[in-house]
């Protein structure tokens, strides 16, 4: 029950963790800066800062994406989320800033939050690596991972998602005129 | 090569998705009558498909990948229509003409409120027929979003924009928690559609802590929106400070949408790991049984009781779900008491929906108020989710939910059930009582809050609570009615 | 007439009683006329009836599946009470028109006097012992109400109760008797257990015999106010005087020595019943004459006479005497009637039931005091008046069975016990009763009296009662042989009466004569009775007081400490933890409900933590 | 016949939907007629089941078929007389109701839930499938809730009401586990068929789960020692008519469960907790009585003798014979009566005197109210078990039956019981005549004032009951040979 | 690469996230952090994606794209709920966003 790997088929076999490859090391890096960040951005003492510090993890992340073969994904993160949403973000902070000037932006809830956290943290890397202990991606062998790729797999695939998506985003943009707007 | 529709099977969704387009286009008094329009289309065509199947949104046979052990699977469906979706689709559809019939927040402009119920409506129709993982997220999301902008409608209040924030913020770490759940098990499986994932669970080979993990923090999304403890403390606010149409819709068609959203994950794509979310459907069941009534037990506010009860009744329903011995009865179990559920909380939030005439809802505020169908109405609703006579609808609901747990073996969840259908009838009681009290003497001119005027005519919310009750007053006489329909349904 | 109409016997004075019950206040006659009828019926039945030669059953069901029936049994023994009852009956009733003319709740006495009347004659006629156990306790309830009949009379409510507590009490053995008896025959029908009693192989086995025979001979020592039960009697004279006549004489106290004689081969098979009803009743019977002797008041002499009396009919019976004791049973009921009813006529001239505010009463009511005094011998056994003759057959049957003479397994020491106890309860029994005479009618007045000599209708039955007393003696011993025939069947000891036993009691009699009469001389206004009891006075007159000790060693604890107890049990135990839990319930919500605190950081930690620890939970779980 | 019960059945429910809608007098007119109607009708249902041990006037058809439940009725031995008790009562409540309206009046209302109880009673005791048996059952409650804490009036009626619709819930909710492991385990709800095969196919190990489950909601019906604290409160408050319904009628529900299904459909259970239920029982005899001697409420009192007579009653069913069933059915119909006739005179005594102490209503009754007490005296003495009434009979049969118990069970034990019984008799007696001492004998007390004496609806109203009693008492065959050939298949092996 | 890199970055990242959303008390910050969830669960898809080799349908990224897409909607709608908090109470602190509660006095008896 260690590892689900156990009864698969045979796999080329995995180099050791311990010699890492350049995508790895790549990797590593893109991910402790966007760790880095992410822990700037719950911490933050200034809404605007900790949504500059989004952007940078959003940023690394998508570069996470790109090493893992996925071109669209990664495009998108750009253009959606450092491009929309963190603007947006960004907007509401200023909308929103108290009269009486800078307030604490953290709550007493603080110690409870941090010991979730870490409880989190434990118990999901724990399951993990149980499960995925030797699994490796052959990074080499990826192909046909490009847009084009992606966007024929939504349509070959997820034409109902897709559709009924558009009725979220329908109601995303009504709901959220009707809340702020207060004369309709 | 883009995938085939079978437009026959997507119908209701489509009318559903039409009509809240045309909604945009439509004036402030045309609104409700095309709202109205476009569900009754939804509902027959509903109707019209019962007994059949149709599937699809197909995916061609493949082969899973090599690392998670291969193999050729067969073609499979993102919707599919059998009987239990249709099941759901009725019982939501009938809700939403409720809900439609019920007073609209005055404040609320009525195309945008209308359109919401429906955009809410079609996310839940997508749910019950929905399988595969990321169809289910989407129509989760998308009955969602609209249900955060409609609780905080209540203009003016700042305690329904604070209803609408509590609400939606506890949603999103619940789907980011569904989310993560997803991903692990698509890692684990290789696949999102969820009779692959049976497949591959059923194999036997992957039974690991993680999958297991993944399996409930899957299901966590859909226990909020069932409201099961200890997911639920959003609730009562949120009921609370939303518009009281709006409560009734969360309580009902979204808490149904929840469940079919559960049914499907367990029934189509979680079965094979029935001997893990079983146990803790159980425990659950348990914990929310009895922390909604014992909390409703301390209520005075009319909607919070409704809130914290219609809590516990969740509890009935995972408790059938948890007999995991014979999982098609288990699911015809909690089918009817999902359905007998919809009924009579539909008539009970109307009937309140009638006594409330602005301003908080006290039980103090019930008080005397025997005269008139209102009252009638609510003490039969009430008594039916409380399960006892006359309320036999309510009565048979937690019947067969009793049966199952006996059948299934799980005896001490039935003792449980005993114990809460006591502590629910105190709950029910509370409410019910004071409007058969003694009214106190008031000096003449003083009238209690609560009870202003009637704003408008008050003859479609009137029709709102009556049609419920009729139902629930047929459901008793004749149990069969629901009983058969869910019967095929959880096969 | 046949006999087989006997149901007749109880079903008319129990109709007449409903009707009286009913409509009697507004007859014209406030129903005297349906009262003397309630008991003249069944006397001219019994003599339609006469004594039939054997017994005549009938038999219809009652209770199935356990072998009850609903059915009569005329013999004669049935028959001699019958005519006991029913003449008594009628004496009393016809007394009580006039007696109670004044009272304005006489219709429901007469009712319940009827009620009275059927009700023993129904023990009399009942085939059945659980019908019998009807009459039994109904007969229970009338003497409850008529000894409550002044209602508001706190004195009469506590005596009412007392007599229906001991009794009722007394009945609960009885009727575990009559289960022993009637589950062991598979018959409750009283020939098929006697039946069954008799066969060794298919009927009741010896311990049940002895069991039932011993739990019956308890409801008749309780119902016939034997020693240690005896304390409600005396009471009971706070009832109208009348009733007094009726329990006395022919009902209630006289049922217990018929049930015993109606279930002798039963109760005569078994040594130990035997040997219990002797001791008991040779207790009872000189404890109760000593009794007598001490009391002041008139109607309370005649009481502990009674169950003195009534000891020599179980003493007869438990040395296999039981025509003796029918006998005597028959020849009290004549003069203790007498003597009641003539008490009552005494207490409505005086005004008061007190002795010391009597005496002289010779010239005033010249009636009473010749009947009375024919009563008073015959209680006192003086020849040659019917006590003398019953009580001598008694002590004879009991002197032979000291010396083994009789055909019943009573130890030979009981035998004894009783035959001397009787001897001198004879002596004590001359004593008090020369006593009572000469403290009512001789000497000088003690008091200003009102009344006078009674209406006739009340005379009359004084007169028929007093000719009984003389008479039924010479009666018995002249158709001694057809007695005997019908009671308790030729093999049992007859009525003989012995020529050198006769001589010693009467030698007793003319002992206890003097001595009375001596002390009285010496102070004739003085109570006689002072000088002979000394300091054992009071305790007697208190009837040792068992009363007292039963209510501070039963009744007062239940009632008063254990009662209340329970109802706190109740209320904080059984009725607080329901209770409780309804406050467990709030007192929960109270607690959960400050999760729901209004924070939404705090709700949706509530919700991560529940998903961690589900994760957690279902990996363990797996994982194991 | 069969159009004759459904129509028995259907009635009730009727009345109570025309009722609420009209006036007091109409109303009390309308109810007045139905329930007469529904007497009459049950009479000749009594007389055409007779003795016989068939049941009679039977549908039988499909209800709920997912779950096999027949609406499936039927009358035998065991049920005609408690049909007859049950309407009889009803009526009686119904002409009462003529003279004594409680506040806050709404005849109409009051009368529709009466009907509506009525209705849950009769079906239950017509039932012969589980399920129905159930729901029929749990019919009961609100009306009686209702009843209570709306007409009782009293301070603490709501709560009294509230503790009694949750207790026998409760109790009602665990009999459903165990009627529904019944019917799972067995494969049928047809009790009929259960009856017959006498448990027949079922382990013991569900038997007495089953058994459990079931017992435990009957006897907070019934109820029995220790879970019958809801039942004194519930009479204190209860207005007159609903104390009638409640020790008449709707105690009767939960020893006829137990005859009808727990101890026929269960034999082996029945039989491992005979003993148990016997000495609860027994308990419930000697407890009872000693908590009505130290009570100063008349309600309360007699709500407690209620407690020690249901004591004899499941003593009877907890012989496991023919002959203590037979008593147990017996004492069920003398209490129906007899403590009917007691609330229905405490109650009258209460609403004249605005007060149920017995202190503060005072003595001297029998010269105040001659006729009022007369009939207080006639009830209590029924009470207390006095032959020749129907009380007696119940007492005796049963204290007989537990000196004979079923082969196999503890002789020793039951007879023992049998002689606490006795004990409880004669406690009995004891609170008995101290009530009628305090209230009926005794001096009038100065300054009192003048009440009524026994009206003339009233006497209509109570004078059935008198003469039940005394028509039992006197030839007890006439109800013992309609129960005892019933009685005889249900405890057949 | 070892597919336990991008898992163990996700499952950090997620966990800081769901500490932002309990710790922070600023409504727009809480939001930020829900992000950071979000984006963990996408990191977890792409993994996967790349490691099932799922070339067809590309289900993993197809599913981070519509997550993004979601994303986008929620956070507009939840911006738009914020500001009307804001007009409300003039606050976008969570904790003081409690006239809805359970605890005494009921809220409801105001």
């Amino acid at each position: 029950m260690t590892s689900v790997l156990f009864l698969l088929p045979p796999q080329p076999p995995a180099p050791s963790a311990l010699h890492p490859s350049a995508a790895e090391i790549v990797f590593v890096l893109l991910g402790l800066v966007a760790l880095g960040s992410g822990a700037l951005v719950v911490t933050a003492r200034v809404v605007v800062h900790a949504g500059l510090w989004l952007v940078v993890t959003l940023g690394s992340l998508a570069g996470c994406f790109l090493l893992l073969t996925a071109e669209f994904v990664a495009w998108v993160q750009v253009l959606i989320y450092v491009g929309a949403v963190v603007v947006l973000l960004l907007f509401a902070a200023m909308l929103t800033r108290a009269p009486t000037g800078p307030t604490e932006l953290n709550s007493a809830n603080r110690p409870i939050a941090a010991g979730v956290g870490v409880l989190t943290a434990v118990t999901l890397i724990t399951l993990l690596v149980q499960a995925f202990r030797s699994a490796y991606i052959p990074l080499s062998h990826a192909v046909g991972s490009g847009t084009a790729a992606t966007g024929t797999a939504v349509f070959r695939g997820y034409v109902l998602p897709f559709e009924v998506v558009s009725v979220l985003l329908l109601a995303a943009l009504i709901g959220a005129v009707v809340l702020t707007r207060r004369d309709v | 090569m883009i995938q085939s529709i079978d437009y026959h099977a997507v119908g209701p969704v489509l009318i559903l998705a039409a009509t809240a387009l045309w909604l945009l286009l439509a004036g402030r008094r045309t609104a409700l009558p095309i709202a109205l329009i476009g569900t009754a289309a939804a509902l027959g065509w509903s109707l019209s498909l019962l007994g059949s199947r149709h599937e699809t949104f197909c995916l061609p046979p493949a082969k899973l990948p090599r690392v998670v052990g291969g193999g050729q699977v067969g073609r499979s469906c993102s919707f599919v229509i059998d009987n239990r979706a249709l099941l759901f689709q009725v019982v939501i559809l009938v809700s939403l003409a409720v809900v439609l019939l019920q007073r609209r927040e005055p404040g609320a402009p009525p195309g945008e409120w209308h359109l919401l119920l429906l955009c809410s409506a079609t996310g839940m129709l997508t749910i019950a027929a929905a399988r595969d993982l990321l169809t289910l997220v989407v129509a989760l999301e998308v009955l969602s979003l609209p249900s955060y902008a409609l609780a905080g409608l209540r203009r003016g209040d700042r305690r329904s924009s604070e209803a609408a924030l509590k609400f939606f913020l506890v949603s999103v770490v619940s789907s980011a928690v569904t989310l993560l759940g997803m991903a692990l098990l698509y890692g684990l499986t290789g696949s999102l559609q969820l009779d692959r994932i049976a497949g591959q669970l059923g194999r036997g080979e992957i039974r690991g802590p993680a999958t297991a993990a993944a399996v409930v923090l899957t299901l966590i999304g859909f226990l909020f929106k069932v409201s099961a403890v200890p997911f639920h403390a959003w609730a009562p606010d949120t009921y609370e400070g939303a518009p009281l149409t709006i409560t009734c819709w969360l309580a009902v068609a979204s808490k149904v949408a929840g469940f079919a959203g559960l049914l499907t994950l367990l029934t189509d794509g979680l079965a094979p790991y029935a001997n893990v979310w079983g146990p803790v459907l159980a425990v659950l069941a348990a914990l929310t049984m009895t922390v909604g009534n014992i909390v409703a037990l301390a209520q005075r506010g009319v909607v919070r009781l409704l809130a914290w009860s219609s809590i516990a009744q969740a509890g009935y329903v995972l408790a059938a779900l948890a007999a995991t011995r014979d999982q098609s009865a288990a699911r015809s179990a909690a089918l009817a008491y999902i359905a007998i559920y919809a009924v009579t909380s539909l008539a009970v939030f109307a009937a309140v929906g009638l006594l409330a005439r602005g301003g908080p809802l006290t039980l103090d505020g019930l008080r005397g108020r025997r005269r008139g169908a209102a009252a009638v109405m609510l003490t039969f609703a009430a008594l039916n989710l409380a399960g006892a006579p006359p309320g036999l609808a309510g009565l048979f609901a937690k019947l067969v939910v009793v049966r199952v747990l006996v059948n299934g073996g799980l005896g001490w969840l039935a003792v449980f059930v005993a114990v809460n259908t006591a502590l629910g009838l105190a709950v029910y009681l509370r409410l019910v009582a004071p409007l058969f009290a003694a009214v106190p003497d008031r000096p003449s001119g003083a009238r209690h809050p609560g009870l202003g005027a009637p704003p408008g005519r008050p003859i479609l919310p009137a029709l709102a609570a009556a049609v419920p009750t009729l139902g629930a007053v047929a459901i008793g006489v004749y149990p069969t009615l629901v009983l058969h329909l869910t019967d095929l349904a959880g096969r | 007439m046949n006999s087989r109409l006997a149901w007749l016997l109880p079903a008319i004075p129990a109709i007449l009683a409903a009707v009286q019950l009913l409509l009697g206040a507004r007859l014209p006659d406030r129903g005297r006329t349906l009262a003397v009828l309630s008991a003249a019926v069944p006397l001219a039945l019994a003599f339609a009836f006469w004594f039939p030669a054997h017994l005549v059953a009938t038999s219809g069901p009652l209770v199935p599946g356990i072998g009850a029936t609903l059915g009569t049994g005329y013999d004669g023994l049935a028959a001699v009470l019958t005519f006991v009852v029913s003449t008594v009956a009628l004496c009393v009733q016809v007394f009580s028109t006039t007696y109670l003319r004044t009272d304005p709740r006489y219709p429901s006495y007469a009712a319940l006097v009827a009620l009275f009347t059927a009700a023993m004659l129904l023990v009399v006629v009942s085939g059945d012992l659980l019908m019998l156990l009807v009459g039994w306790e109904v007969m229970g309830l009338c003497s409850y109400v008529l000894i409550g009949h002044d209602t508001a009379s706190p004195i009469a409510a506590k005596a009412a109760i007392t007599a229906f507590l001991t009794t009722r009490f007394a009945d609960l053995f009885f009727t575990a008797g009559l289960f022993v008896l009637g589950v062991g025959a598979r018959s409750f029908r009283i020939t098929d257990v006697l039946a069954a009693a008799g066969s060794d192989r298919a009927g009741l086995s010896h311990t049940a015999v002895m069991v039932g025979g011993l739990l019956v001979v308890v409801g008749c020592v309780g119902k016939s106010a034997q020693f240690p039960l005896q304390t409600w009697l005396p009471d009971a004279m706070a009832g109208p005087t009348p009733v007094s006549a009726l329990i006395h004489a022919a009902t209630m106290v006289a049922a217990g020595v018929y049930v015993l004689a109606r279930l002798y081969p039963l109760i005569a098979a078994s040594a130990v019943t035997l040997d219990v009803l002797a001791a008991v009743s040779a207790v009872t019977m000189l404890l109760a004459a000593l009794a007598a002797l001490a009391q002041d008041d008139l109607k309370r002499v005649l009481a502990w006479s009674t169950v003195s009396q009534l000891a020599y009919m179980y003493g007869g019976l438990a040395v296999g005497g039981v025509n003796a004791g029918v006998f005597h049973l028959v020849s009290h009921a004549a003069f203790k009637a007498l003597l009641f009813l003539a008490a009552g006529s005494v207490i409505h001239a005086v005004g008061s039931n007190d002795l010391s505010l009597m005496g002289g009463l010779r010239r005033r009511l010249p009636w009473t005091f010749a009947t009375m005094s024919v009563g008073l011998a015959a209680l006192a056994g003086l020849p040659p008046f019917s006590g003398f003759v019953s009580k001598d057959a008694v002590l004879a049957v009991a002197y032979d069975a000291a010396h083994g003479g009789v055909g019943v397994p009573v130890g030979r020491g009981f035998a004894a016990l009783v035959w001397v106890s009787g001897l001198m309860t004879a002596g004590v029994t001359v004593a008090y009763c020369l006593r009572l005479w000469l403290r009512l009618f001789a000497g000088a007045p003690r008091s200003e009296h009102h009344g006078g000599e009674p209406a006739w209708t009340e005379r009359g039955p004084l007169v028929l009662l007093a000719a009984g007393a003389t008479v039924l003696g010479g009666l018995g011993l002249a158709r001694h042989g057809a007695f005997v025939r019908y009671v308790g069947g030729a093999s049992a000891p007859g009525l003989g009466l012995s020529v050198l036993q006769s001589v010693l009691v009467l030698a007793l009699a003319a002992g206890a004569l003097g001595l009375v009469s001596r002390v009285w001389r010496a102070a004739p206004a003085a109570d006689p009775a002072l000088p002979l009891l000394r300091s054992a006075g009071p305790a007697l007159a208190a009837g040792l007081n068992m009363d007292v000790l039963y209510l501070s060693a039963f009744i007062r604890p239940v009632r008063d400490r254990l009662a209340p107890r329970v109802v706190a049990i109740d209320r904080r135990l059984v009725d607080g933890a329901v209770e409780g839990s309804g406050r467990v319930a709030t007192g929960l919500a109270g607690a959960l409900r400050r999760l729901e605190n209004g924070n939404v950081q705090a709700y949706a930690t509530g919700l991560a933590v529940g998903a961690v620890a589900l994760a957690v939970g279902v990996a363990v779980g797996v994982g194991r | 016949m069969r159009i004759l019960l459904l129509v028995l059945l259907a009635l009730p429910l009727a009345g109570a939907v025309v009722l609420p809608w009209l006036k007091d007098a109409a109303a009390t007119a309308v109810a007045v007629l139905v329930a007469l109607t529904g007497l009459v009708m049950s009479l000749v249902l009594a007389v055409d089941v007779g003795t016989s041990s068939r049941p009679h006037a039977v549908t039988d058809a499909s209800w709920i078929a997912s779950l096999g439940v027949h609406f499936h009725v039927g009358l035998d031995g065991v049920s005609s007389p408690l049909m007859v008790l049950t309407t009889l009562l009803t009526f009686l409540c119904c002409v009462y109701t003529v003279r004594v309206l409680p506040a806050p009046g709404r005849a109409g209302q009051m009368l529709a839930l009466v009907q509506l109880l009525q209705a849950g009673v009769l079906t239950t005791f017509a039932a012969a499938d589980l399920v129905l048996f159930f729901v029929a059952f749990e019919v009961v409650l609100i009306p009686m809730y209702f009843l209570i804490s709306v007409w009782g009036g009293g301070p603490a009626a709501g709560h009294a009401a509230t503790k009694f619709v949750l207790y026998t819930l409760l109790g009602s909710a665990l009999m459903l586990i165990g009627l529904l492991l019944l019917g799972i385990r067995a494969g049928t709800s047809d009790m009929t068929v259960l009856t017959q095969r006498h448990g027949a196919g079922l382990d013991s190990a569900s038997q007495l789960l089953a058994f459990i489950a079931i017992a435990l909601g009957l006897a907070i019906k019934s109820p029995l020692w220790p879970l019958h604290s809801w039942l004194p409160d519930a009479h204190t408050e209860a207005p007159t008519v609903g104390s009638v319904l409640l020790a008449g009628v709707l105690l009767k529900m939960g020893t006829y469960g137990l005859i009808r299904i727990a101890v026929p459909d269960l034999p082996t259970a029945a039989h491992d907790l005979a003993p148990t239920l016997a000495i609860l029982a027994t308990v419930a005899v000697v407890y009872g009585a000693l908590c009505c001697l130290a009570q100063t409420d008349l309600k309360r009192l007699i709500a407690y003798s209620s407690v020690g007579h249901m004591g004899f009653v499941l003593l009877g069913i907890a012989t496991l014979t023919s002959a203590g069933i037979d008593a147990a059915l017996f004492g069920n119909i003398a209490h129906g009566l007899i403590t009917g006739l007691l609330f229905f005179l405490v109650g009258g005594l209460k609403d004249r005197h605005h007060t149920g102490n017995i202190a503060a209503i005072g003595s001297g009754l029998f010269l105040r109210l001659p006729r009022y007490g007369a009939l207080l005296m006639f009830a209590a003495v029924a009470s207390l078990g006095l032959p020749g009434l129907a009380g007696f009979w119940g007492e005796v049969l049963a204290l007989l039956a537990a000196y004979h118990p079923a082969a196999g069970l503890p002789v020793a034990l039951f007879r023992v019981l049998m002689a606490a019984g006795f004990l409880g008799t004669l406690l009995t007696a004891g609170y008995f005549l101290l009530l009628l001492s305090r209230l009926a004998f005794g001096p009038v007390r100065p300054h009192t004032e003048p009440h009524d004496d026994v009206q003339a609806v009233e006497w209509l109203a109570w004078a059935p009951l008198v003469a039940g009693t005394l028509a039992l008492g006197l030839y007890p065959r006439m109800l013992l040979a309609v129960t005892h050939p019933a009685t005889l298949l249900l405890v057949a092996r | 690469m070892h597919l336990l890199y991008p898992l163990v970055v996700s499952a950090l990242l997620f966990a800081l996230g769901l500490y932002g959303v309990l710790a922070r008390r600023n409504s727009v910050c809480v939001l930020m952090a829900v992000e950071l969830m979000l984006n963990a669960v996408n990191l977890d898809f792409v993994a996967f994606d790349a490691w099932l080799r799922d070339e067809i349908f590309h289900a993993g990224q197809v599913f981070a794209l519509f997550v993004i897409t979601i994303a986008a909607a929620e956070v507009g709608l939840g911006l738009a709920i914020v500001l009307a908090v804001f007009r409300d109470t003039q606050s976008v602190a969570l904790d003081q966003a409690r006239s809805l509660r359970d605890a005494d006095p009921p809220s409801v008896d105001a």
